[in-house]
């Protein structure tokens, strides 16, 4: 390679200011295997990248470097004008002489020899680059959403209106998420069920769409565009085919007092049990911890009386391998567990519930059909206190973030319960209300004026039961911080929402990171909420951060329009600086020795163990293999390999070597 | 030694401390010309031979910067390297090389005044140390070898 | 076997009952607690308003004198003063330039290896697995566990129990046959160093705390602290005028519970040194049957460090 | 002794390994390797105690290999170096027979990495206080100082490798010192290459030598290479918590990290 195009740049006079153009460019175009060097006021501009192309084409030059501003900013133009006058872009490299130069030295000829150090790297370094095409990875054009709330109810409907096949995956019988536990949402106050279920008819009849409840993701492998997913149906214990979903079976069950889980433990439900009425799929599953013949081996009282006989008690755990080009995380959150808050006696006393075990008392499919009513004598409470922030930003109990939605659902408890119970009293203990969205604010004024709550600015220290009230000590910061009691009936805690169970786990199954409180990492806060770090994994809803529905739903068509860009053509095209392990020929194979450090070092898994095996199917190697559709270009593994068996393209050890020689022997 | 000018390259992460020099040129921010800088794509790339060869290469100083823990591009490249530079200083210093010369730093993208203030403290150091004696002369005696500069 | 005893100013002077009942609690137990020698005073919370290095330098002699005599374990039964030597041991080990000042100051050598141990620590490591066996007359009284505030607060540093429904003193007090009911005023204020300039604050804060616990119909109330103990007891004249009602419920220290429970007589726990008469009705000797709680008991709170 | 030689006749006369690496009578009083491959040549085992030479740097070499099934004789440093070789994807669990030779002349069969582990637990596998006290003394030099030591000592070296060959853990067999593009490790045996290769071969040994000492005694010019990777052994242990060769499976030190890694010198 000896015909090098040397372009420098003055960029109006950001550079010439202080840094002798034309002196660079004389004196670097006499570098031995520099064809041609010129400077031109600005390179960027479009005659500057004309100059160049003709450049490309008069001299045919085998290498161009432009000096100018940082490679950050403006390597891809001037990649692609190479490009266009037919020179491959990667063997195009800039030497930054103006942020790193210009900018920050005064005008001397130490500033001038500096810039003519710079460019001479680069111009070496020019020498050693390859030629380099981009990387075709296929994509499977299936999306795999984990998650059926309505995040992913939302997700799997744009994906699949686009035409293209979604696989759903849902850990509880039925998909729906928290939001079929609701009442009545904000600000609107329509009907959670009805707003809900006609998504959820439509997930089960879409033709693009595979659903499978009662099941969950054992292992994902592969990576963007080619990942291979196990999931594990739990076994029902029934054949869906046969059964209507009569419900027969669920009646005439015997056991009838297990805590069911949808209700929060304010309900109850038999062993065999479809979670709600607007179940999808609406059809019983078996729960085999609390079913007599599972733990005794009598009764099949289901099995008798189903018309189908679609009871099949010795079924087995199924699972199943999938393919899917991307995947979108909807696995929501959670409301904090009762053993937080012993200070509040929650848990302890029955009238101390949280926020979604209100939402189940308003709902008119719970347990109490919509009425208010105290768990422990079922009478209704004439004097109701809400307590906001029951755990979120709390740093002594480890939650120092805002849960977002708490103020919104707490003052729509309130609304609820004046609504229900028209002569009661509801308290808000508060510490500041966050009602940011549209119509937000109007609809918590709404229930301070026309419903009369009582909106007390304090938190709330200790609750605790005296002779069948529940005594509610706080303070009121708005009336100089004077102690307040309140004898109350019932208490609401809106408590912090946090990260799904398991969250971790299912993070690490995925190979996608996750913050302290085990919500899943976005790849950028501000520019990327819905990406991961790992291509090809998307975020939708609650489970990368508290959120309430029409976040989730935005942030879930957000995640959805990225699948479908990501499915938009055949191929993916990535920059080919990846890594890449030599090769040579038989016998020896490659300078590699099978250590694996590399592979241990990889944080995106991009090497994988290749078996050189004889004719005979011996294996006579285990080789390293850089999986180039994986691989980021972070380039540890190369620092790391003592062999100097791999290598990366853009900053091989050649490249690098080359750059410190030319730097320091002048 | 007021009038020796010394030579010191930084190896930096393209991600974080180029960016951060990035920063410092546009907040013109002024530094002392001595200290040229090599992009790394992360300072997990970074081998220790390469610091080996800058002062063989008559290097008076070496920076070498990049990520903060925990906000590498590339989540790990910056542990690993803070493992790497732990046992290789401690092999340094039993041979005898001046680990003084070397500054280790995390400059992040939004940290230009940062990068002026590792510049110019190390150009200021390296001058109080003066050009690396040890070096030289081995490099010296050797001129004559086949290692010759940008061979073909 | 020997462990270290910081008594403190209260010790020698209004809690001499605490002393006692300790000291013959650990002879049951053949136990020797070695008085640190030429202790000095903790600085409790008047220190640490006037001066930060004073206030570190007292505990810090206290414990440089504890190492010098090759003394691992200090109990320390008074609350304030345990909490003023874990808080200074927690800020010497986090600051070493602060350490060495400090050091300087005490002219001693200060490392900060002892274990500084509260009376329920203390108990719970030398004492509670051989205490059911010697439970000779179980202590079967309606017992309010009355925890203060410096024994659990503040827990980052101090990291002993729940802070909001602490149950270690009320395990105790179950594991000596006694009945820890359930009530609400476990760590409100009594008021404390107002004893002397607020009496009437005193009087309210306390009284509030004695009327929740005699509505709950408590026959006793046991602390772990000087302090809560002289604001409950000696203060109970000017508790009972602000309740106007006369509650005559005694207050104990934890270690005359169990002093007794082990057979102790009265004379030898102090108990003849209460402002408040201690007549406990004697109750028929039944087996100490632990009577199970009436409710669910909360597991322990999941406080990450 | 002899119990040893029929326990290898039989284990060759019945196939189970085809070449056991043992200790035969060298020159003087001294021992040297020798490879059995059969009953007759089992004769000529010996042990004594001056039989100290860490065998294992013999299982890798391409020369031994392709004979077949290895047996050998293992001392500490060998059991270590066999785990260290494990953890590196090298030797396989039960891929070679190991007889290790306890003092008094018996000897125990280890049929699988993790009794050797167990083993290990409960011998000393330190660097001998001779070694400290050297390595002790120059760290007590100034920075100067030692840079003269050492210079004068890789002046010495002539570049025969025979430190590479001696030791177990260099079984690379394109080592960087033979990689031209780019020349990382001049080939001349001057002062600088001389520090390049060494620096270079200490820092691939950081975390990874099991302190046999073979490269010392092996180096013609008695330069003490050992000290070098010997003087990493306890920062690596202090700072990582990873000492070699005493796992199987154990994780390279280098190839992970602690996010809480500690350090004094990054601003």
């Amino acid at each position: 390679m000896s015909r090098i195009g040397v372009f420098v740049c003055h960029c109006g006079e950001n550079i010439s200011a202080t840094v002798n153009c034309e002196k660079v460019a004389k004196i670097t175009g006499e570098l031995k295997g520099v064809e041609f060097s010129t400077d031109y006021k600005y390179m960027c501009s479009d005659p500057g990248q004309t100059l160049l192309k003709e450049a490309i084409k008069e001299h045919k030059l085998d290498g161009v470097v432009v000096a100018a501003c940082s490679p950050r900013m403006h390597e891809p133009t001037f990649r692609k004008a190479c490009a266009e006058a037919g020179l491959n872009p990667f063997l195009c490299e800039m030497s930054n002489i103006r942020e790193h130069c210009s900018w920050v030295h005064p005008k001397d000829d130490l500033t001038t020899e500096k810039a003519e150090d710079l460019v001479r790297v680069m111009v070496e370094k020019v020498k050693k680059n390859k030629a380099l095409k981009s990387i075709k990875v296929p994509v499977t054009k299936t999306a795999l959403v984990i998650g059926g709330g309505i995040a992913g109810i939302q997700a799997a409907l744009d994906i699949a209106n686009c035409g293209h096949k979604v696989i759903m995956v849902e850990k509880l019988p039925s998909i729906g998420g928290h939001m079929s536990q609701l009442s009545e949402t904000f600000p609107t106050l329509d009907c959670s069920q009805c707003i809900l279920t006609p998504r959820m008819v439509e997930i089960a009849q879409h033709p693009n769409i595979t659903l499978h409840t009662y099941s969950e993701v054992e292992s994902v492998d592969g990576f963007i565009g080619n990942f291979k997913i196990k999931i594990r149906k739990k076994s029902k214990s029934l054949d869906e085919h046969l059964c209507t979903g009569c419900g027969l079976c669920t009646t005439k069950c015997p056991q009838k007092k297990i805590p069911n889980e949808f209700e929060r433990g304010l309900g109850f439900r038999p062993a065999i049990y479809v979670p709600f009425p607007q179940a999808v799929p609406n059809k019983p599953v078996i729960d085999r911890e609390n079913c007599t013949y599972y733990i005794k081996g009598k009764c099949k009282v289901c099995e008798i009386v189903c018309p189908t006989k679609a009871i099949r008690f010795d079924q087995e755990d199924e699972v199943i391998e999938v393919e899917a080009g991307a995947i979108v995380m909807a696995t929501g959150f959670d409301v904090l567990k009762s053993d937080y808050f012993p200070e509040y006696g929650f848990g302890k006393y029955k009238d101390v519930i949280d926020g979604l075990q209100f939402e189940r008392l308003a709902s008119a499919s719970g347990p109490t059909q919509g009425e208010i009513r105290r768990p422990s004598d079922g009478q209704v409470p004439k004097k109701i206190v809400f307590v906001a922030c029951a755990g979120s930003r709390d740093p002594a109990k480890g939650i120092e973030y805002c849960s977002k939605i708490c103020c919104m659902y707490t003052a729509k408890h309130a609304m609820l319960y004046k609504h229900k119970v028209h002569d009661g009293t509801p308290y808000v203990f508060y510490m500041d209300i966050r009602a940011g969205g549209k119509m937000y604010e109007e609809f918590v004024r709404r229930t301070i004026v026309e419903d009369g709550t009582h909106y007390v600015r304090g938190r709330v220290s200790t609750i605790y039961e005296k002779n069948g009230k529940l005594i509610v000590k706080g303070a009121d910061t708005l009336m100089g911080g004077i102690p307040i009691e309140i004898e109350a009936d019932m208490v609401v805690l809106a408590t912090a929402g946090v990260a799904n169970k398991g969250a971790e786990e299912l993070a690490q199954t995925v190979h996608i990171s996750y913050d302290s409180y085990k919500f899943f990492a976005e790849a950028h806060p501000k520019l990327k909420p819905v990406e991961t770090n790992t291509a090809g994994i998307f975020l939708a809803g609650a489970c990368q951060a508290p959120k309430d529905i029409p976040e989730s739903v935005a942030a879930a068509s957000g995640a959805a329009v990225k699948v479908a860009a990501l499915f938009s053509n055949d191929e993916l095209t990535r920059d080919p600086l990846v890594a890449v392990v030599n090769r040579q020929a038989a016998p020896v194979y490659s300078a590699c020795v099978g250590c694996f450090l590399c592979q241990s070092v990889c944080p995106y898994q991009a090497i994988e163990r290749e078996e050189i095996k004889s004719r005979s199917g011996e294996i006579i190697k285990t080789l390293a293999r850089v999986n180039e559709g994986l691989c980021q270009g972070c380039g540890t593994c190369v620092a790391l390999c003592r062999t100097k068996a791999i290598d990366i393209h853009g900053y091989s050890n050649q490249q690098v070597y080359t750059e410190i020689m030319a730097l320091l022997n002048d | 030694m007021q009038d020796f000018e010394p030579k010191i390259v930084a190896f930096v992460c393209n991600w974080c401390t180029y960016a951060g020099a990035d920063l410092t040129g546009t907040s013109r921010i002024k530094y002392s010309a001595n200290v040229k800088i090599i992009r790394f794509p992360c300072t997990g790339r970074i081998d220790f031979m390469i610091l080996m060869k800058a002062f063989e290469n008559g290097a008076d100083g070496i920076i070498v910067s990049g990520c903060h823990p925990n906000d590498c591009h590339y989540s790990t490249g910056n542990f690993h390297a803070r493992r790497r530079w732990i046992v290789f200083r401690n092999l340094l210093n039993f041979t005898g090389i001046d680990t003084d010369r070397i500054q280790f730093s995390w400059v992040s993208a939004a940290e230009g005044f940062k990068w002026a203030d590792v510049v110019n403290n190390c150009t200021k150091k390296i001058k109080e140390l003066g050009p690396y004696e040890n070096y030289n002369k081995i490099a010296v005696s050797t001129l004559f070898n086949e290692e010759g500069t940008s061979n073909e | 076997m020997k462990v270290g005893f910081y008594p403190g100013c209260s010790m020698k002077g209004g809690a001499r009952e605490y002393q006692e009942s300790v000291s013959a609690l650990a002879k049951v137990f053949d136990i020797e607690l070695v008085e640190i020698p030429d202790w000095n005073c903790c600085g409790a919370t008047a220190a640490h308003n006037l001066n930060k290095e004073l206030s570190l330098s007292l505990p810090a002699r206290i414990m440089a004198l504890a190492e010098r005599e090759g003394i691992k374990d200090i109990v320390v039964p008074c609350a304030a003063c345990y909490n003023r030597l874990s808080v200074t041991q927690h800020e010497l080990a986090a600051d070493p330039a602060l350490c060495s000042k400090v050091a300087s100051l005490i002219e001693l050598k200060y490392e900060g290896t002892t274990q500084i141990l509260n009376i329920i620590q203390f108990i719970d490591k030398y004492i509670t697995d051989r205490l059911e066996e010697k439970v000779v007359k179980p202590f079967n009284y309606k017992t309010a566990c009355y925890y203060g505030c410096l024994l659990v607060r503040p827990h980052s540093i101090l990291k002993f129990d729940r802070v909001e429904d602490p149950q270690s003193m009320d395990t105790l007090v179950k594991k000596a046959g006694g009945d820890a009911i359930d009530w609400a005023f476990k760590t409100e204020c009594c008021g404390a160093g107002m004893s002397v300039s607020r009496t009437d604050t005193v009087a309210r804060l306390s009284g509030n705390i004695m009327k929740d616990a005699a509505d709950r119909a408590a026959e006793v109330i046991v602390v772990a602290c000087p302090m809560c103990h002289s604001n409950l007891d000696m203060r109970r004249p000017e508790i009972n005028k602000f309740l106007n009602e006369k509650i005559d419920i005694p207050v104990l220290y934890i270690s005359q519970v169990l002093g007794l429970a082990v057979g102790l007589d009265a004379k030898t726990l102090g108990l003849n040194r209460h402002m408040t008469e201690v007549n406990l009705p004697e109750k028929p000797v039944k087996e100490a049957a632990v009577t199970d709680a009436p409710k669910k008991v909360v597991p322990t709170q999941k406080l990450e460090a | 002794m002899n119990d040893m030689i029929k326990k290898v006749t039989q284990l060759l006369t019945d196939k189970t390994i085809d070449v056991f690496i043992g200790y035969g009578k060298g020159s003087a009083d001294r021992s040297r390797a020798i490879f059995v491959r059969t009953a007759e040549q089992a004769e000529n085992l010996v042990f004594s105690a001056n039989c100290t030479q860490n065998l294992a740097g013999y299982l890798l070499k391409h020369e031994v290999k392709h004979l077949g099934k290895l047996g050998i004789l293992a001392n500490v440093a060998a059991l270590r170096s066999i785990l260290q070789l494990a953890s590196e994807f090298q030797i396989k669990d039960g891929e070679v027979l190991v007889l290790f030779a306890n003092p008094d002349g018996s000897f125990t069969e280890f049929l699988d990495f993790h009794s050797i582990e167990g083993y290990l637990l409960t011998t000393e596998t330190g660097i001998t206080s001779g070694e400290q006290e050297r390595i002790a003394a120059l760290e007590a030099m100034s920075v100067s100082e030692r840079w003269t030591f050492w210079n004068q000592e890789f002046e010495k070296c002539i570049k025969c490798y025979a430190c590479r060959a001696a030791c177990p853990m260099c079984y690379c067999h394109r080592c960087t010192t033979d990689v031209n593009q780019p020349q990382w490790i001049p080939v001349a045996s001057h002062e600088r290459g001389n520090l390049d290769y060494h620096l270079m071969r200490a820092m691939h040994l950081a975390g990874r030598c099991v302190n046999c000492g073979e490269c010392a005694n092996a180096c013609p010019m008695d330069i003490p290479l050992n000290l070098l990777t010997y003087q990493l052994i306890s920062p690596i242990k202090a700072g990582f918590g990873a000492t070699a060769g005493m796992k199987s499976d154990a994780v390279y030190a280098l190839s992970t990290y602690k996010p809480d890694d500690k350090e004094n010198f990054i601003i």
